[in-house]
């Protein structure tokens, strides 16, 4: 197969990440992987897989148990010059670091006066699904946007995944990537080079006048599934996949909102004191005098997470509720936006809730 | 001064060994050339000075125990120390009851296993099939009020400690009957009236939770005392070291027991830790810390004896560290010995030290056990679980109603 | 001095929470106190000075400096019926905590299905001035408010201070007290008797119909001294101290927008992700048609805090820029508001940026 | 066998003995009923059977080094291990480096706490005045690409290493010729021509990132060393074990260095930790660990040249606590003996330790200092104090503009 026409295939994200890691690696001898579990035989969910034997126990160091410290390490040598790229199973370990994360990570530079440099990286898996239960499924993206000197980012397609990943490696601060455990299954167009995507701004998925809508990481997909569906119902949404939580740039959607007057935003993690709430508070401010109606947020309710299926048919906001919410935001297109909600409702019935939607690893 | 290894030896596992200390001192220097190590000579040493002639080291050269072999046998000394009184006939109890508790949980997890592609359980577990002398043996040696915290290998402890075998089970099918009500999956397991206070699914999180229960129990003067379950990676997490320096400072009735299975998922303890016995990081603490073969239940027991009457004493805590082998896959049903971090020969090995078997042949041997009352006890065991299974999958599921995020 | 003579005196808030702790411990036997320092001479600020000599080293307990593993330890405690206090003399010192706070504290009660309980009861000490920086100085009322199952409470007065300290040891929750390190100069009547006030919802603190003004901690001191200084002018505010930020009931101030149109928020941390972005997204949605002008939030800007009081003048939100913020709010009043801007910016000059303001001694 | 305490005992703290092992074994019996310890007989088999005489050990009978009396004095073994040649003018050398070192600290602490009252360096000062001959002693072993990473307490640290005492004051005052432009303060000093990397006021937090700094020392095969400060409180924090094990399985190039001062602000060491060496804390993770007389310059250069020579060499990280005493408060310029936690005869008797006018009556005796050299030195210290003072206060404060939050 000649080489052209490899130059963009249809990758999983995880592959896509993996993708991402090895040719950084490759670019960059400074460069070097930490994690617990990133020299096993499932090398994170796929995403380390194979490295290892290509760059040596040296350059991908399985770590023992020990998050804070490792972290601490990593810093160390992200000061010295090197790049680490630390990897989280779940967000949920890397609570055990955040003194690490929070202040010697985030404020050295500015502590420094800008002298020193902590181009670290730190993947965090959000996980969801098969009875996790309420320590396996964290999110806390609000709490790492709220310290200034972290980049956070929460990639939600193979494409932005490897490059964002790329970007977060090359930058020189530190990076957190929230990274959705159910993303890792969506497949798409993911180019062969090494390529970066910018850590800042939102993208545009979807266009339309209606009603702007901005979603991240897993709820993305869910969001694009309910767009697309009212959209045959004559409501265009301009949706946007909020992509770089911190630093927050929302000036697209600031002007989207200028025009369509109408505002979700759908939170991966908790609802209360939740990234939407910043979203909703600046364009508030920004576009008072556009709102047609209050902004909405939908996001996970105000408990832990359940483990038992039982509870979890209510805990995640889907693209059904979306559609629901969309529908109480216009009132004119209630009614036609019956039909769209039913359909929707058929398909997320017809999934088991604790299982990734098949129809989401080809979202694009 | 003349050292030999006792008999019981092996019964204690391949780390702690009995010294019998004899009189003649000549030939000392000759058997630290022999390979016996200095250790051994320090703590035969420090037995001498001590007046004995019989010492239970570990092999850090550690004194366990020592004592006078013409006044009282190695057993006798043991049990002093527990406070117990032992004599053959309740050490065939004990191993009979060992040996039940170890058959129940070995029957009840090759069942879950069995089960689990069903996918009627919808949550992660984490099995404990041919690490069953460890629950074992630590959970006769506490009384119901005595409290455990386990980890997110919890299903032994938690049974062993008698858990609700049924509230369990709900709870991995994820029912309202559950002991979480659902909310907390395999790896939340507790039960109160047994003693079983949480099980916690982040490394190292519930060793200080043990501790405080401790605390709680000293300072309303309880005699009752705490066990935190952990893993070989748990002591790689900073909390370890914090609990435990807390635990020796305050003489907490706590014990740390540490189940090491030499990996930590995938990892190999070589590749987390410098190649030193687990011990040494309770000893550094300055709390007694001992190693015993974990597929020896009496083994598990007699240590673990002796750190409940320390606890109860108001002796402070101790570091228990017992080696074992988890069979199956770190998280679900199968074997995993195909996928490459260790070998089918590492397994075969462990497997060949199967606690089952191994307390299976010793009553055997005395008498104890045939194929009959075996087949009895399995019948009595499976009827229990299959009464277990239908209760779980018969209950309903939780509905989304009413959570308790506040009491 | 009678009795009776006593029962109320002006205290300031760190000697009524020391009264709040002798008291909760006299009353009961379960109560402890854990932290670094709680038994030296210093004895937190005051806040525990004499409590180890009246109670002994078992219930007023100095901890090694390892604050994760003994936040473990204070909850198991907790699960086991006894009331631990712990007590950091800095928040930025409980980033070490985390796991065990957000995890185990914060969800065995949920997880349980309501069979455990988690009473306890943790002080951190918000840092400011005199050359702090950084790691001195942080806030994360937004970080503990994400996580359900917490309590989040932030006294601002002696008053508060004591029947809050009272309830949140009382309190079968885990309850976090956010205590600003300035508050504890001011003073007060604070009655002798032990007292709770309800951990739930604002307490309206000078009332009018122009503005809706919430905020919390030392932030409610600035906020009294602008509230006061533009009511001179003629402008009005409804005026809430926030006291509870979780579980978070808005019901009063959402009353008291629906009546002003106007609201202002000032934050005590870092305005970014912070607790006025909640307290605005809520306020919103529920007085969207209300609203003459969108909410405005003041708190910290987005970096460090720096050491020096060079950087540190513009870093706090103050009463002057309240004011400020305000005139902005209402432009027919911007000319009234001039002169108790003038007045405010004097009185802030007269005193250095790094040392309490003598003049909050006496605020109420 | 005959043992006996060698001279150089006092030279190298009270906790380090160098052993001397004769060839006559007929009085080891007697030796230890005399309360030689076992340990000290332990460490002397251990030197036998490597064919030394002459073994220098620690107080846990850990053997820091050993070596044949006839070829070579212990001086010169140190240096053999340290990888240096040693003769008696190099050693006045060191000494007067050293002395000059400490006084230069003393004198730019006692300048900066005269004039804290003036309130013109307005942020917390943690001075070390008392413990000058840890960071004298440890840096002088060190090049200028070696890094250390410090904790609040880091001005002598970090003036021991070659920061500039410029920037340093002026970073005190707030101001914008700082080293973090006013930034960061005092807990935050770094200079990073001179190779300190950082300093960090959350206690352990700096630990894990100067391991951090020697990973990538070791990743580009550099032949520096990293050095972490911290207190006798840091090592309670777990983050000190978890870098303290990897630092081992992974031979990294950094050397724990642990200053014993006894307290924690207010609290004494044995209100926190159980009344074990500190030593055991590092040697419990498989890391040579040794304590010295912190107040003696000469014992921690020469402990600390070990340990650098181990790192250079690739053969890991050391664990080193240096016994000393703060004179002054905690936090701030003044004596705090009247407020309750310490005893004034404690504090009488460390400052008769003094490290500095040890070493000067040491070199006086040695006829390489008068008190015409002395007030020579001090004349010229007092005016760079002068100089770096008038720089601080004369600097303008940064404004409220650009802030460096990214990259
Ligand atoms: C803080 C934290 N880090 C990582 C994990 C992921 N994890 C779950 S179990 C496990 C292995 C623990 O090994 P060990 O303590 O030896 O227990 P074992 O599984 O062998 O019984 C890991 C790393 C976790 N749950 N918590
Ligand atoms: C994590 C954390 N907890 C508490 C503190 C408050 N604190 C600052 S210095 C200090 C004492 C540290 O003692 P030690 O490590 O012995 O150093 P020393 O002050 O004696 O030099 C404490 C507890 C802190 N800075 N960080
Ligand atoms: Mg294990
Ligand atoms: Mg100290």
């Amino acid at each position: 197969m000649p080489e052209r026409a490899r130059a963009s295939r249809r990758l999983n994200a995880a592959a896509a990440i993996l993708e991402a890691t090895a040719q950084c690696m490759d670019a960059d001898s400074s460069v070097f992987l930490m994690g617990e579990g990133v020299a096993d035989p499932k090398g994170i969910f796929g995403t380390t897989l194979g490295l290892v034997d290509r760059f040596g126990p040296d350059r991908v160091i399985e770590m023992p148990v020990a998050e804070n410290g490792l972290t601490g390490i990593a810093i160390g040598a992200a000061l010295m010059g090197r790049r680490p790229v630390m990897v989280h199973q779940r967000v949920d370990f890397a609570l055990l670091a955040l003194e690490q994360l929070l202040n010697n990570a985030a404020k050295t530079h500015f502590v420094t006066n800008g002298v020193h440099k902590v181009p670290l990286t730190v993947r965090m898996i959000i996980g969801r699904g098969w009875g996790q239960g309420p320590e396996h499924s964290q999110v806390f993206d609000s709490v790492f946007a709220h310290v200034p000197g972290l980049k956070v980012v929460m990639p939600s397609t193979p494409y932005e995944a490897k490059g964002m990943m790329v970007a977060a490696i090359r930058d020189d601060n530190p990076v957190i990537i929230l990274e959705h455990r159910w993303m890792h299954y969506a497949e798409g167009e993911v180019p062969l080079q090494l390529y970066e995507t910018p850590l800042i701004g939102p993208a545009l998925v979807r266009q339309g006048d209606d009603l702007t809508i901005v979603a991240s990481s897993y709820a993305l997909l869910e969001s694009i599934e309910a767009a697309d569906h009212i959209s045959e119902a004559g409501i265009h949404c301009d949706l946007f996949d909020l992509r770089i939580v911190r630093p927050l740039d929302l000036s697209l959607i600031i002007a989207s909102v200028r025009r369509t007057g109408r505002l979700v935003i759908v939170d991966t993690g908790w609802k209360m004191f939740g990234v939407g709430a910043e979203i909703m508070a600046q364009v508030t401010e920004a576009c008072f005098h556009d709102l047609k109606a209050s902004p909405r947020r939908l996001g996970l309710p105000d408990h832990p997470t359940p483990s038992s299926r039982g509870l979890a048919t209510t805990f995640y906001p889907t693209a059904q509720s979306l559609a629901e919410t969309i529908a109480a935001l216009i009132p004119e297109a209630a009614h036609r936006l019956a039909g769209p909600i039913k359909a929707l409702e058929n398909l997320r019935l017809s999934v088991p809730v604790d299982v990734p939607n098949p129809a989401f690893r080809v979202p694009f | 001064m003349h050292l030999s290894a006792h008999g019981h030896v092996t019964r204690f596992a391949d780390r702690v060994e009995v010294i019998s200390v004899s009189g003649d001192d000549s030939h000392w220097e000759d058997q630290l050339k022999s390979g016996w190590g200095t250790t051994r000579f320090f703590a035969a040493i420090e037995a001498r000075k001590a007046n004995s002639d019989l010492v239970l080291v570990d092999v850090m050269g550690a004194i366990v125990m020592s004592g006078k072999s013409q006044q009282q046998g190695l057993g006798a000394i043991v049990d002093t120390y527990a406070g117990r009184a032992r004599n053959d006939d309740l050490g065939n109890d004990v191993s009979l009851a060992l040996y039940k508790d170890m058959l129940r949980n070995r029957r009840i997890e090759e069942e879950i296993a069995r089960r689990y592609t069903d996918q009627e359980m919808r949550c992660p577990v984490h099995l404990s099939i041919g690490q069953e002398a460890v629950s074992a043996g630590v959970c006769l040696a506490l009384d119901r009020q005595d409290q455990i915290v386990s980890t997110h290998r919890a299903h032994a402890h938690y049974l062993s400690k008698g858990g609700d075998l049924k509230a369990m089970l709900a709870e991995f099918h994820g029912k309202a009957s559950g002991c979480c009500g659902g909310r907390g999956g395999s790896m939340h397991i507790f039960d109160v009236p047994a003693g079983v206070l949480l099980s916690l699914p982040i490394v190292g999180s519930g060793i200080p939770v043990a501790a405080g229960a401790a605390l709680a129990m000293k300072q309303r003067a309880e005699p009752h005392v705490a066990v935190a379950f952990l893993g070989d990676a748990a002591v790689e997490e900073g909390v370890f070291h914090e609990a435990a320096n807390f635990a020796v400072l305050h003489s907490l009735p706590v014990i740390f027991v540490c189940e090491n299975n030499l990996y930590s998922v995938y990892t190999p303890l070589k590749t987390r830790q410098p190649d030193l016995p687990l011990e040494r990081l309770g000893r550094c603490h300055g709390m007694p810390s001992i190693t015993a073969d974990g597929n020896d239940a009496e083994a598990v027991l007699a240590v673990t004896r002796s750190a409940v009457a320390r606890a109860r004493a108001g002796d402070g805590p101790s570091f228990l560290v017992f080696d074992t082998y988890r069979w199956l896959e770190h998280c679900g049903p199968n074997y995993d010995n195909d996928i490459g971090y260790r070998t089918p020969a590492e397994f075969e090995a462990w497997r060949g030290r199967d606690p089952l078997s191994r307390m299976e042949e010793h009553l055997r041997n005395n008498g104890i056990l045939d194929a009959g009352k075996i087949a009895a006890l399995e019948a009595d065991i499976d009827s229990e679980i299959d009464i277990a299974f239908k209760f779980a999958l018969e209950s309903p599921l939780p509905g989304p109603g009413e959570v308790n995020v506040y009491a």
